[in-house]
This record gives structure tokens, sequence and C-alpha cells, in this order.
């Protein structure tokens, strides 16, 4: 039996004079992978900036594992199990690899679990374990992606927000990426995918929610969001 | 209720109109407003304390006296404190106001030649007589005649200077002179050319740049190798206690001698006893003159602010206004030409700093005084010098 | 004759080779799709082909005159024009501010014109004036003409960097990932778009772009690019059956992802 | 050639001050990317600071001098104490404008470094005198070889030096300093490390204040006097030195310090008038040849 | 007629105030104090409008600016006073040497805003504000050292020809034209370059050249400001124009709201009325100063875009309307939007 993870209600986000989010409601349950999709300016990455606390909700409530998140401070919300790879991979261009991964255990104080965490990392991301001394501003963007989920897993959150993994990267590496996104969910991690390709997206999770102008629209099982006409038309290109 | 409103105020109006009438039959003139310009924020902020605290004790004595008596008529006297930040432009400012909004009789200050400079056409044009406190610069009262002066001018200070170091038999001086400060290069200028007149030799001559970082190092090395027998510092007086330490440092034993910037406890106090002992400054006025004036007013700002000695910010000041306040008791006509003329008949005046007559340029004819840093770092009074 | 022609164009960064004998001729009213893995030097041959980078050797030449040693708005100015991949629009601009700025080295008004406003100068800005407006109005944005840009959505913004690139009377124009987070829907509008400039405004296109499902159909020709160098050149087909793209780009999956979208 | 050693020395006083100075400029800009315009003024406070906590303790002091032990408590208590007025005036002034255009934060500086001045200026017990600074080192003076040098200077120099490495060595070799970092370059993905940016960015100013006090005790230490608008000037150069070694860059602030002391006073001893300009010409001619500085790297924004 | 009463209205409403406050000083509500420091805060306008045109306009960081004014205070004092005579030219010929002078102040500060400009607008932010500040220290030091001109001892003897009049029609005229370049095509090209320079040289726009032309245009201002400064204090002296007159003008700007010339017009003036307003409370002088940053920290924290960042009255603005509506000059032609399809 799989219990409620995180769990989001009304949520609404505001910057200045735009509501950006109008009041979205959804769920997702341990060791799911849960997509929302839409198009661009929908909502979905301030959902994902709110629910890490790099945004303050205007209204609604995050509830992730019975702990409220909508007044917790950012790094709060990434000790409490929340670690989010954000939009644009957003490495540290001027460290290196290591030091980046290392700054993914920036909550941890044991030595031992940061090396075990870090072995794991290079055990699932061989490539970074070659170029750890190179500047991370230096990598190519499929490696940078792979630095952005390795330092997430390094945080060791419970559930993980991906925000665009796919952008600007060469389809072999989207493959690549993905598969490795399957790998974590597995070995335990549940994810919340945000994703362009919504056929990719539809592809990995089990449900997914589809965004538009800050409403949810239509929610669903993955693989009846598939046959879903009106999914079909503007995201699947069918 | 209302009734009670309206009994109530007919008693207040009918106080008011007693207590009016009731003035008014003691024989006292309309208050007469002062206004006192200095920097009470800004860079020269401890001269606008000085100038301030100066001025308030004259302001004590005129309300202990109730006012100035012209004529049988008692006028009560009221001092306007405005804050020129130590820039022309608000100085001018503050001019404005005074003249036109406050309605001043006359004006106490500002203390910097460069401000006065820039002010001094408004209250030539308005008709208003001013008194610059510490604004040596020629030029000021060239301005007209409503304007004048408390001190003596940077030519006069600079000869007595030069006149001085040559009589102690000293045939060579170096200088070490602000280039950006008016005062201290008008300085640098007389005291050469007199010391040069006199035969005397300047083998070194060294400037910065004021505003700046307090290092003088370079300027003094140079100095010190030059080996003059004085050296000339007529700087300013938040510059002065650093040169000094910085002189005894890279070696310059010889006598330092300064100008009337130099008269403010807190340059002896800063620059060390140590150092500056030996050293001498031309002031207009020294704490020690055992002249009862001058004694009692020493005394009266000692106790009036925790035993500060005043320095030549403060008396000049205290005797601008003292000035004003004798030219209003003088007037044909309290008024401001009425004044200005009276300041132009000012002669005799027992001041602290000595008697004063107001010359046919409105610059004060009035002494010298000499001072020596003893070895407790205390100026003493060496002489007077008079023109 | 053809209106491009790149010879040898390399760059280095570093010693490091960014870009190797990059060759390119291109006619009149084609559409050229450059892909290949993320940091393969797509990018930096836009670059170069806008004058940011001066490229290591090779040459450039634009209906035969080379343009070599040009200042990136020179390059604009003979006719070059391109789009953003992470959108560089005027933000804090209206929307027509931001097409008749694309007009500036056009516009004949002098400096004294402009700041006493003389009637000439008022009657060349109404000109520019409509003439941004008709191209907003063939774009479909002449509604948000006086709306701040960056108050816009993000497909409009999208269209209307393209839109300020044609107002520089371009022959060539450069499309930096044109589609980059976009949905199937705007992604058709998007190649439709596309297909018009050529056909209605005879313009020669180069775009880099790594969704397939936008390049496949709508590129004449396909450049694939790995580490700087060429691998692969030809049309859709050819290109999508090459073991080499496939193996470096594409991979095994591909098929499977395109056939289902 | 004794000569020249003398000014390099002079330089070199100047020139830690200077540095001192120029790397809390340095920091917060790396990490807030904002110009403290009133940093000069810590510099203030940790100097007049100094004399009124020396006086508090004078009752310890023999025939003037003060124990090595009271140095260092009265210095510690300065540099605490400065450091913690750093941190109060990021948390009101700059905190709320920090995702604001960064020119707002550059006025609020200025007027903040305006309050900071005439705040105490105004207090009847502080006011606009000039105080003698209090001598906290020893002052023995040597010659070596035609070259005068005092023991307050040594210690300064070297103090100096040994803040400077301290600092290096935490931005570089530490977790907090690792934070630092992260924080300049991206602060949202650094908060996403579980960063409390805050924090960071509070400790970055604490230190910051308190190198520009020990920078003030220095300064004062060596021309010993002490007035409210003392800073000013002093944190104009220092920023000036700053951007010349390559500002948000520690070893370019350190670096730039020194130039900007070594040749000024080069600069007066070939003509006093030229002393008060040179610094700038120097900026503008480095820029000119680097445009971000000495050991500043040119952040080339990708197309 | 409309379009002509349009434009008309705000001249007649410049005269009007001017009439205003002459009657005000007739009735003696308003003395040449208040007159002064309204001479004062239009100067200031006229720098903050300046320094906008390169701050907030074209996105540049100029942090030295009283290097600009300084050059035309004394370029133009040089013209009336040692060229002319000052105080001994006659009455019919002051005006014509008054704006030969202002004339002069701004060309020797556009000239040298030109020259410097040239191999510094290469500069980047930050780097290219330092500069500037570095470039006002190196004027200010200079002119301490030139001999004829009064070194630091300043300059005596500018006849005091600035009045009311004079500064508010330079103000109105700095407005106008100020206008009229930042919605043209100029304007356009400098808000290009500071909104991103990399698209607005990608869109053939030479942004070398807008930069030095935003550069130069505004120091001419600055320099007939400068000007005109001399002209109301009769005194010049190189401290006076000193980098806290830079930060000054700076803190009018971003107070005010850059990229606004309402902002300018307010920030310029209430900034330097305010600290001439606290004099009212007498009793206070010792804390005017440290009120007067309180408040601009409250300002700043409060409106951290300035007064009115971003917004402009319709007054200062050229709406796009307004070029299809029948001009006084030209031929009717009608707004695209409204033409039926």
């Amino acid at each position: 039996m799989s219990s409620r993870m995180l769990d989001v209600k009304d949520l609404a986000v505001s910057y200045g004079m735009i509501t950006a989010v109008k009041g979205v409601s959804f769920n997702l349950d341990e060791g799911e992978i849960v997509a929302l999709i839409g198009a661009n300016g929908a909502g979905k990455s301030t959902i994902l900036r709110t629910i890490s606390g790099l945004e303050r909700a205007k209204s609604g409530s995050i509830q992730f594992l019975g702990k409220e998140l909508t007044k917790m401070p950012a790094h709060k919300i990434v000790e409490a199990g929340i670690a989010h790879v954000p939009e644009g991979r957003r490495v540290f261009p001027r460290l290196t690899v290591k030091e980046n991964l290392m700054l993914g255990a920036n909550i941890v104080k044991e030595r031992s679990i940061i090396q075990q965490r870090l072995e794991r990392t290079y055990l699932t991301f061989p490539r970074l374990k070659e170029r750890q001394a190179q500047l991370a501003g230096t990598l190519s963007g499929g490696e940078q992606q792979m630095l952005a989920l390795g330092r997430a897993l390094m945080t060791g959150g419970k559930l993980m927000l991906l925000d665009e993994p796919s952008m600007g990267l060469a389809p072999i590496i989207v493959e690549d990426i993905f598969r490795i996104i399957k790998e974590i969910n597995e070995a335990g991690t549940s994810i919340l995918l945000i994703e362009q390709n919504a056929f990719l997206a539809l592809q990995t999770a089990s449900r997914a929610y589809v965004l538009e102008t800050g409403l949810i629209s239509i929610e669903g099982k993955s693989s009846d969001l598939l046959k879903d006409d009106r999914v079909r038309e503007s995201y699947l290109g069918a | 209720m209302k009734k009670i409103n309206v009994i109530l105020s007919v008693l207040v109006l009918f106080t008011l109109l007693i207590s009016v009438a009731s003035v008014t039959a003691a024989e006292t003139g309309k208050t007469l407003k002062i206004g006192v310009v200095s920097p009470i924020s800004g860079s020269a902020a401890l001269a606008g304390k000085y100038i301030v605290n100066g001025v308030k004790l004259l302001e004590n004595e005129l309300n202990a006296a109730g006012g100035v008596m012209n004529n049988g008529v008692l006028y009560p006297i009221e001092f306007v404190y405005e804050d020129n930040e130590a820039k022309e432009d608000i100085t001018t400012n503050v001019y404005q106001k005074l003249i036109y909004q406050d309605e001043v009789i006359g004006i106490v200050g500002p203390d910097m030649s460069k401000c006065i400079l820039a002010a001094g056409t408004i209250a030539q044009s308005a008709g208003c007589p001013a008194i610059g406190t510490f604004t040596t610069n020629v030029a000021v009262t060239q301005i007209g005649d409503y304007l004048f002066r408390a001190c003596f001018i940077d030519p006069f200070q600079g000869q007595v200077a030069a006149t001085f170091a040559w009589g102690e038999g000293y045939k060579t001086a170096a200088v070490l002179y602000n280039n950006a400060d008016a005062y201290s290069k008008g300085l640098y200028e007389a005291f050469v050319q007199s010391y040069e007149a006199l035969g005397g030799k300047i083998v070194e001559t060294q400037a910065y740049s004021g505003a700046d970082v307090k290092d003088y190092n370079v300027q003094l090395t140079k100095i010190a190798a030059a080996k003059p027998e004085c050296v000339f510092m007529p700087n300013l007086l938040n510059e002065v206690p650093l040169q000094i330490q910085q002189a005894r440092a890279n070696g310059i034993t010889v006598p330092l001698i300064g100008g009337d910037s130099w008269d403010t406890p807190e340059v002896a106090q800063v620059a060390g006893a140590e150092n500056i002992k030996g050293s001498v400054y031309i002031s207009a006025f020294s704490p020690d003159n055992p002249d009862p004036i001058a004694q009692k007013f020493v005394n009266d700002f000692k106790t009036a602010y925790n035993g500060d000695v005043p320095n030549s910010n403060a008396v000049l000041a205290y005797e601008a206004g003292a000035m004003l306040v004798e030219a209003i008791k003088n007037a044909k006509t309290v008024d401001r030409a009425g004044v200005r003329d009276a300041l132009a008949q000012i002669q005799g005046l027992a001041l602290p700093s000595g008697i004063v007559t107001v010359g046919e340029d409105r610059n004060p004819i009035k002494g010298a005084a000499i001072l020596q840093y003893n070895d407790q770092g205390v100026a003493t009074f060496l002489k007077n010098v008079n023109p | 004759m053809s209106i491009l022609e790149i010879k040898n164009l390399s760059i280095e960064f570093g010693g490091l080779k960014a870009v190797d004998d990059f060759n390119l001729s291109l006619e009149e009213g084609e559409i050229i799709a450059i892909i290949g893995p993320n940091g393969a030097g797509k990018t930096t041959i836009f670059n170069m082909l806008t004058g940011i980078y001066a490229p290591t050797k090779g040459s450039i030449e634009l209906n035969g005159e080379s343009l070599l040693g040009l200042k990136p708005y020179q390059f604009a100015q003979k006719g070059i024009a391109r789009t953003f991949q992470n959108i560089r629009l005027f933000a804090a601009s209206t929307v027509i501010d931001n097409v008749k700025m694309a007009y500036t080295h056009q516009c004949k008004e002098s400096f004294f014109e402009c700041i006493f406003r003389t009637p000439k100068m008022v009657e060349e800005e109404r000109k520019i004036d409509e003439r941004a407006m008709d191209l907003l109005k063939a774009f479909d944005l002449e509604s948000k003409a006086d709306i701040l840009a960056k108050n816009l959505p993000y497909g409009a913004q999208r269209r209307l960097e393209i839109v300020r690139a044609l107002m520089l009377e371009p022959k060539i124009l450069l499309l930096d990932e044109p589609v980059a987070g976009m949905i199937t829907t705007e992604l058709d509008d998007m190649a439709k778009m596309v297909r018009e400039l050529r056909d209605k405004l005879g313009l020669t296109v180069i775009l880099i772009e790594h969704h397939m499902n936008f390049v496949m159909p709508i590129a004449d020709r396909i450049k694939v690019l790995n580490f700087g160098e060429t691998i692969a050149e030809g049309s859709a087909d050819e290109v999508q059956n090459n073991p080499d793209v496939i193996a470096a780009y594409l991979g095994g999956g591909y098929k499977n992802v395109i056939t289902n979208a | 050639m004794s000569t020249l050693m003398q000014f390099l020395v002079y330089g070199l006083q100047l020139g830690s001050v200077y540095a001192l100075l120029a790397l809390g400029y340095t920091m917060v800009y790396g990490i807030v990317g904002m110009i403290n315009f009133a940093h000069g003024d810590f510099l203030m406070i940790g100097a007049l600071g100094t004399f009124f906590l020396a006086q508090a303790f004078s009752s310890f002091a023999v025939n003037g001098t003060y124990s090595g032990l009271i140095v260092a408590l009265i210095l510690f208590t300065a540099m605490v104490g400065t450091g913690l007025i750093g941190v109060g005036v990021e948390a009101i002034a700059y905190k709320p404008l920090r995702n604001r255009p960064k020119m707002s934060a550059l006025i609020t500086a200025v007027g903040v470094s305006m309050f900071l001045e005439n705040f105490p200026r105004a207090l009847p017990f502080i006011g606009p005198s000039p105080r003698s600074f209090p001598m906290l080192f020893p002052t023995k003076r040597f010659q070596i070889q035609g070259v005068m040098i005092s023991t307050t200077q040594i210690i300064m120099i070297v103090l100096s030096l040994v803040f400077m490495f301290i600092l290096y060595n935490v931005v570089n070799r530490t977790k907090i300093g690792s934070q630092m970092r992260a924080c300049s370059m991206d602060k949202d993905a650094a908060q996403l490390m579980g960063i409390n940016i805050n924090r960071v960015i509070s400790i970055t100013f604490f230190i910051g204040a308190a190198l520009a006090a020990a920078s003030g005790i220095f300064y004062a230490s060596i021309y010993p006097q002490v007035d409210v608008y003392m800073g000013g000037w002093l944190g104009t150069k220092s920023f000036i030195a700053a951007v010349i070694g390559g500002i948000g860059d520690i070893r370019g602030a350190m670096l730039g310090g020194f130039i900007m002391g070594i040749t000024e006073i080069l600069a007066t001893s070939v003509n006093s008038n030229l002393g008060y300009a040179i610094g700038f010409v120097i900026l503008i001619l480095i820029l000119l040849f680097k445009p971000a500085g000495i050991m500043g790297k040119l952040t080339i924004d990708k197309v | 007629m409309k379009p002509l009463i349009r434009k008309l209205l705000p001249i007649l409403g410049v005269v009007a105030l001017y009439y205003l406050i002459m009657y005000l000083k007739s009735i003696k509500v308003m003395n040449p104090y208040h007159i002064q420091v309204l001479m004062f805060a239009g100067v200031n306008i006229m720098m903050t409008i300046s320094l906008n045109i390169v701050n907030g306009f074209t996105g540049q960081f100029c942090i030295g600016h009283a290097g600009f004014m300084s050059l035309g205070a004394y370029g133009a004092s040089i013209v009336t006073t040692m060229i002319f005579g000052g105080f001994s030219v006659a009455p019919n010929l002051r005006i014509p040497v008054f704006l030969l002078g202002l004339l002069a102040g701004g060309l020797v500060a556009g000239a040298v805003g030109l020259l410097i400009g040239i191999p510094t607008l290469k500069l980047k932010g930050d780097y290219l504000a330092i500069v500037t500040l570095a470039f006002g220290e190196i004027v200010r030091a200079t002119l301490r050292l030139i001999e004829p001109i009064g070194a630091a001892r300043g300059m005596i003897g500018i006849p005091p020809y600035t009045n009311f009049a004079w500064v508010l029609f330079f103000v109105v005229l700095t407005l106008i034209v100020a206008r009229n370049f930042i919605y043209s095509k100029h304007g356009r090209a400098c808000i290009a370059i500071r909104d991103n320079e990399i698209a607005a040289d990608a869109m053939g726009i030479n942004t070398t050249k807008y930069k030095i032309i935003s550069f130069v245009f505004a120091a001419f201002i600055a320099g007939v400001a400068g000007g005109l400064y001399a002209h109301i204090m009769s005194f010049i002296q190189p401290d006076t124009f000193s980098f806290v007159k830079s930060s000054d003008l700076l803190v009018y700007l971003y107070a005010g709201g850059t990229g606004s010339l309402t902002g300018s017009v307010l920030g310029g003036l209430l900034l330097t009325v305010l600290p001439e307003a606290l004099r009212t409370f007498g009793n206070l002088v010792n804390w005017r100063i440290v009120i007067y940053a309180v408040t601009l920290v409250i300002i700043m924290l409060y409106r951290p875009l300035g007064l009115c960042g971003g917004k402009e009255l319709p007054l200062l603005k050229i709406n796009r309307k307004h070029l299809y509506e029948k001009s006084i000059f030209s031929k009717k032609s009608v707004h695209p939007s409204e033409t039926p399809n």
C-alpha cells in the first residue's frame, strides 16, 4: 500500500500583478512518478518553485509527509526531503563537478553518509566521476543535466522535482536521462516531473495532470491520457 | 457646551490682549533676528560645533540682558542657526533663507572663504550686513560694502608667520600645503612671498590634495631630506595633527609653524605633546591672554561646555556676533542699512582677542597672537603682533 | 548561384576545436536544419554567421561578398537576421517598439531632426510605424502592439522575435531552437510560419532544433554535427537512417518516439 | 635606494588598509551583487568603536600601553561589534531589496552611509570632534639599511596578510566558503541545496564589516586620528582598488589594494600634485586593457 | 484643432506656472529664497534628466556626472567672465553672451564626453561606472591645478545672469528635447541597448555609436546645466563638483525612478527641496541630514523602483497614436489599427 506523500490543495501563486497559478490541486503517492504537462506559461515551473520554497504561495496549502511547506524557508524544505532539479540545470558553473555534488550533500553532517551517496551517484553517472575535477560550466548540456540530477540525489530527498529534464538535449541523451530517472524512481525516490515532451512524460509517469493557464484541465492515468482526444490533439500531435 | 466655549475663547483673547499691551508699555522694540551660518554637518562639522557654541554664549548674555538697547528702546535678539554643510550652494540657500524668510538684520558666518564668496553677493544685493568669521581670503570684503569679517586676512597672517620665522633666525624653510584648499594655498603663497622678500630661502615645497587619505609620509620624507630650519604647515585642522606626528616620525625635529587653523585643543590632543612641543602657530586669539575680557570669555566658555577651551572659530564667531550687536546698539536707524553703517564705524571695541577697529576696507584692524606649544602640549602665549 | 557560401569555417577556443571545417552552400529559399548533440558547435556556427565570434579560419560570403571581419550589427545590416535560443526581446519595450528597433539603421532621420521633432521626422516615423504594424498584422500580433514584450505569452514572444528579425529585411534568417518549450499545437503553427516565410517572402532559413517532429518535415536539407565536425548531410530520410547519426544523436528509441508522436 | 625602500614601506602600510577594506567590497559584491557604498563607514565604526573601547579599558592600561591580551580583546570586540552592525544594516536596509534592481540597493547604501556618518555626529557624546587614537601596539622603530620601520607597521602589515590568508582559505576550503561561492553564482540553486542564503549573506556582511573594522583599527594606529567622516574617501579608494584587482575576486582585492597604496605613494614622490589622481588614472588604464580588472574574468554573456 | 491645443497646452501651462510664481513672489508668499531653491531644483532636474538618458534609457552606468557639470560650469564662465569680461558686458549684450557661454559649456562637456566615451563605453556595468567616477575625480584634480581659472581657489566674479525664467526655460527645453530623443530612432536604439545589448547588436544597431550619442547628448545637457549653475552661484570651484555631487545626482535619479522623465523631475525637485524644507524645524538643525538620510532609505525600501519607476506622465510621452492624428503640419493619415480591412 502506498501512502500519500505530497498533497497540494488550491494552490495560487502570483508575481506582482500577474497570477501565474490560480488554484491548483494535485497529489502524489510514495514511489510514484507523476507528470505535469502543459504549454509554456501554464504555470508548471511556478508550482515546482513554490513547492520547494523559491516562490511564496498566495493561498492554498502544500502538505509533504504531513508537514505544511507553504511557510517554510527553502533550505528547510530541502531538509524535509524535497530535491528540486530546476529548469535549465542551474549547476554552479565555476565550481568543479565534485564541489557541485558536495554542495548537494550540504545538509548532511556525517561524512560516511556523504561518501556513500557520492559513490552511489558516481555509480549512476559514471560520466560524472570521469569529470569530477572539471568545472561544471565546461560540461555539455547533457552532462550538466546529469550533474543536476546527481546533485539532487546527493541531498537524499525522498521526492524529486524535475523541471524539463529534456529541454534542449539531443534525443539520444534524452533517452539516457529518462532511463536514469526511472532507475532513480525504482530505487525508491518519488518523482514529480514537468516535461514538454508530453509523449515522453506520459510514458514515464504513472499519472499526469494537464495544466492550462494556471489551472488543471485534465487529470488521470497516463495510459488514459495517451488515449484522450484533447491531449492527443494539443500535446501529442496526432 | 457652546456657551462655555465662547466664554473661554473670549477670556483667552482678553488675556492675550492684556499681555500684548503690557509688553508694548515697557518700550520694547520688535525682536531682531541674527542669522548664524556654520557647517553643522559635513567635513568641517568640528568648526561648526565651535562656532555655534561661541555664538550661543553671546546669545545667553543677550538673553540675560533682555536684548540690545538702542536709543532707549530694548530690542530682544533672536539667533537663527543654519547648517551650510560646508558647501557653497547650500550656503547661498541659507543666505537667501535668512535674508528673505527670517528677515534677519545681519548674518554671522560662514567660516569658509569659499562659501561666503558664493553667498556674499546675495547679502550685498539684498543690503544685508554679513560678517564672515574665519573668512581670511582677501576677496571676501571686496564683494561689496555689506561684507565684513571678524578675522585678519591671509596676506597678513602669512606675513606674520614669515616675519616670525625670519626673526627667530631660521634662514631656510620648507612648506607643506593643501593644493585643494583655498585657505591653505593662500597662506602658503603669502608666506613664501614675505619670507623670500626678507631673504629667507624655501628649500622644499610639497603639496597634497585634501579630503584624501591622511598619508603625508612621502612629502615629509622629502622635506626631511632638504633639512630646512623650520617647516610651515598652514593646513586644515583635521589634517594638521597627523602631519605633525608624521613629520616627527620622519625625523623632522625643527620647529613647525602653523596658521590660525591650528588653534583648536584637538590639534595638540591628537598630535601628542611629545610631537607638538616647540611648534608655533599664528592665531587670532590666545586663551592665555591675561586680558580680563579674554579671561572672562574663556571661563564662561569652559563653564558652559564641560571645560572645553574655546578656539579661534569660537572666538571669531562670538566676536562677529558681538560686532553686529555693537552695531545694532549704535545704529542711527535700526535696520540693515543702519546696522551696516554702524558696523563700518566700529572703533576700539573691546573683545576677547583685543581692541577691534573696523578699517576702511571693512577688514578689522586687530593684532595676531603667536602661540607656542610647551612640553605638556599646551599652547602658551608667546607674543602679540600688531599690523 | 548560391546566396550564402560558407567554406572551411573553423573556430578554436583555447586550443579546443569547437567547429572544424564547416561547409555550407545555401540556395535562395532553402530551409536547412543543423542538428547534433549539445556542444556539437551548432550555436557557435550561428555566432560566427552573425559576427559575434570571429572564425579562426574559413570564409563566409553573402551573395559573393565576404563578411569576415564585420561587426555583428553589420552582419545584420547586410541581411543576416537571427533569433535566440533563450528569447532576447527588448522586454521593457512595447511589441511595436521591439519591431521598430530593428529598423534603426534604415531610418533616415538625423539626430537634430529627432530632438526637434521636425515634420519630416514625424512623417518618417509614421512610415516606420505603418511598416511595423503591417508585419505585426501578418503574424497576428497587431492587437498586442502596445503592450510590453515581457507580458506576451511565451509562444507569442517567439513569434515576435521572428517578426522583429523580419523588420531588418533580411535575406537569411537564422532560427536558434525556435520551438524549444512548445507543445505540439504551437509547434505546428511555427512550422507553418517558417514555410510561409520561405514561400511568401522568399527567405532562406537556417535552423537549429532538437525537436525532430519539427525538423524532419520542414527541412529541405539537414546537416548533422558532432564535436564540431559534420558527420552527415542530406534529406530527412537519409539522415534518419544514417547509422552514425543514430549512434551519436538520435539514439535507438528515437523511431519509437517519433512514430508515436 | 633606501628612500625608495622607505616609500615601499609606506605603500605597503597604506596598501594593507586599502586591501582589507577592498576585501569587504569584493565579498559583498561577489555574493550579493551590490556595491555597498556604506562599507567605508564600517571602517569608521570600527575605529571609533575601538577608541571608546580603549577608553573603557583604560584602567587596565599601564602608562598608556595596553597588554597584548587586552589589545586582542579590544580588537576582537570591535571587530565582532562592527560585524554585527554590518549584519544589522544588511537586514534592515538591504535585505528587503535583494531581488530588486541593484541600483535600488546602491542608493539605499548612499542613504545608509549618510546616516552612519551623521547619526554619531549629531549625538552629543560623539559629535564631530576628531579624537586621538590610543597606542594599542608597541611603537618601536627600527632602522634597517636606512629604512625606518616601526613595530606598528610590521604588526599591521603582517596581521592584514594573516587576515587575508585566513579569509582566502575560509572561502576556498571550508563548507561555509563553498556555500558562499554557490550563493555568488546562483542563489536559487543554492537554496535548493539546502543552503540558508540569509545566513550566508549575513555571514558575508559580518566578515566584510569585521575586516573593515580591522582595517580601521590599523589605519587609526598609523594615522592616529579618528572622526565620523574618516571612512568616506578611504571607502571610495578601496572600492577602486577592488575594481583594479577585479571585483568579486579575493586575491584581486588584495592585489588591487597594494597596487593602489604603492602607486599612490610613488606618484606622490615624483610630484606631490600627482598623488591624488594617480589611483584613478591607473584604474582607467588597467580597465582599458583588462576590462574586468587584473584578476577578474569577464563573464561573457552566452548567446 | 485638437492636436494644436494638445501641443500648446503644456506651453501655456508653463507660462502660467511662471506667472503664478512671479505673482506669489510679488505678494510675498514666496521670497527670493524659495525662488533660489527652485532654481537649484531646476538645475538638478536638468542634471537628473541628463543622467537618466545615460543610466535610465541607455542602461549604461555613469557615477561621475558632476565632472560634466563642472566642465560646463567652467566652460560657460570662461566665456562670460574671462573672454567677455563678466560684469563689464554691455547690458544689451548680456543675453547673447550668456547664451553663448551656455552653448560653450555644453560643447566643452559634450566634446569631453565624446573623448572619454569612445574608449570607455566598451566597458560594462560596474566597470564603466567606476571609470566614470575616476573621470570625474581626474577632472576635479586637473581643474584644481590650472592657475588661470583660479585653481583650487575657484573662479569669482561670474555675473549672476541666471534667473528663474531662464532656469524654467531650459528645464522645459531639456524635457522637450529629451522626450523627443527618447521617442525617436535614437531613443529606441538606446532603450534596445539597455534592454538587451546582444539582441540590439543582432538587430543591426551599432551599439557603440548609439551609446556614444547618448553619452555626448547627456554630457551636453549636463554642461548647459553646469553653466546655469555657475551663473546662479557667481562663484565656482573644483571641489563643488566632487563625487558627493555625483552621488546626490544618482540619488535624485534613482529615488525618482529611472527610465521616467517624470521621475527625474520629481526626484530632482523633491530631494532638492526636502533638505531645505527640513530647515523649518529650526531646533532640529543638528539632525537635518540624519532625517534626510532616513527619508531616502524609506523611499527606496517602499518604492524600490523609485517614486515613478517606469511610469510617465502622459505629457512627457509621445503616444504612437499621435503619429496618426491630423498633425498641425503634415497631411492627414489614419491609424493602421483603425483601418477597416
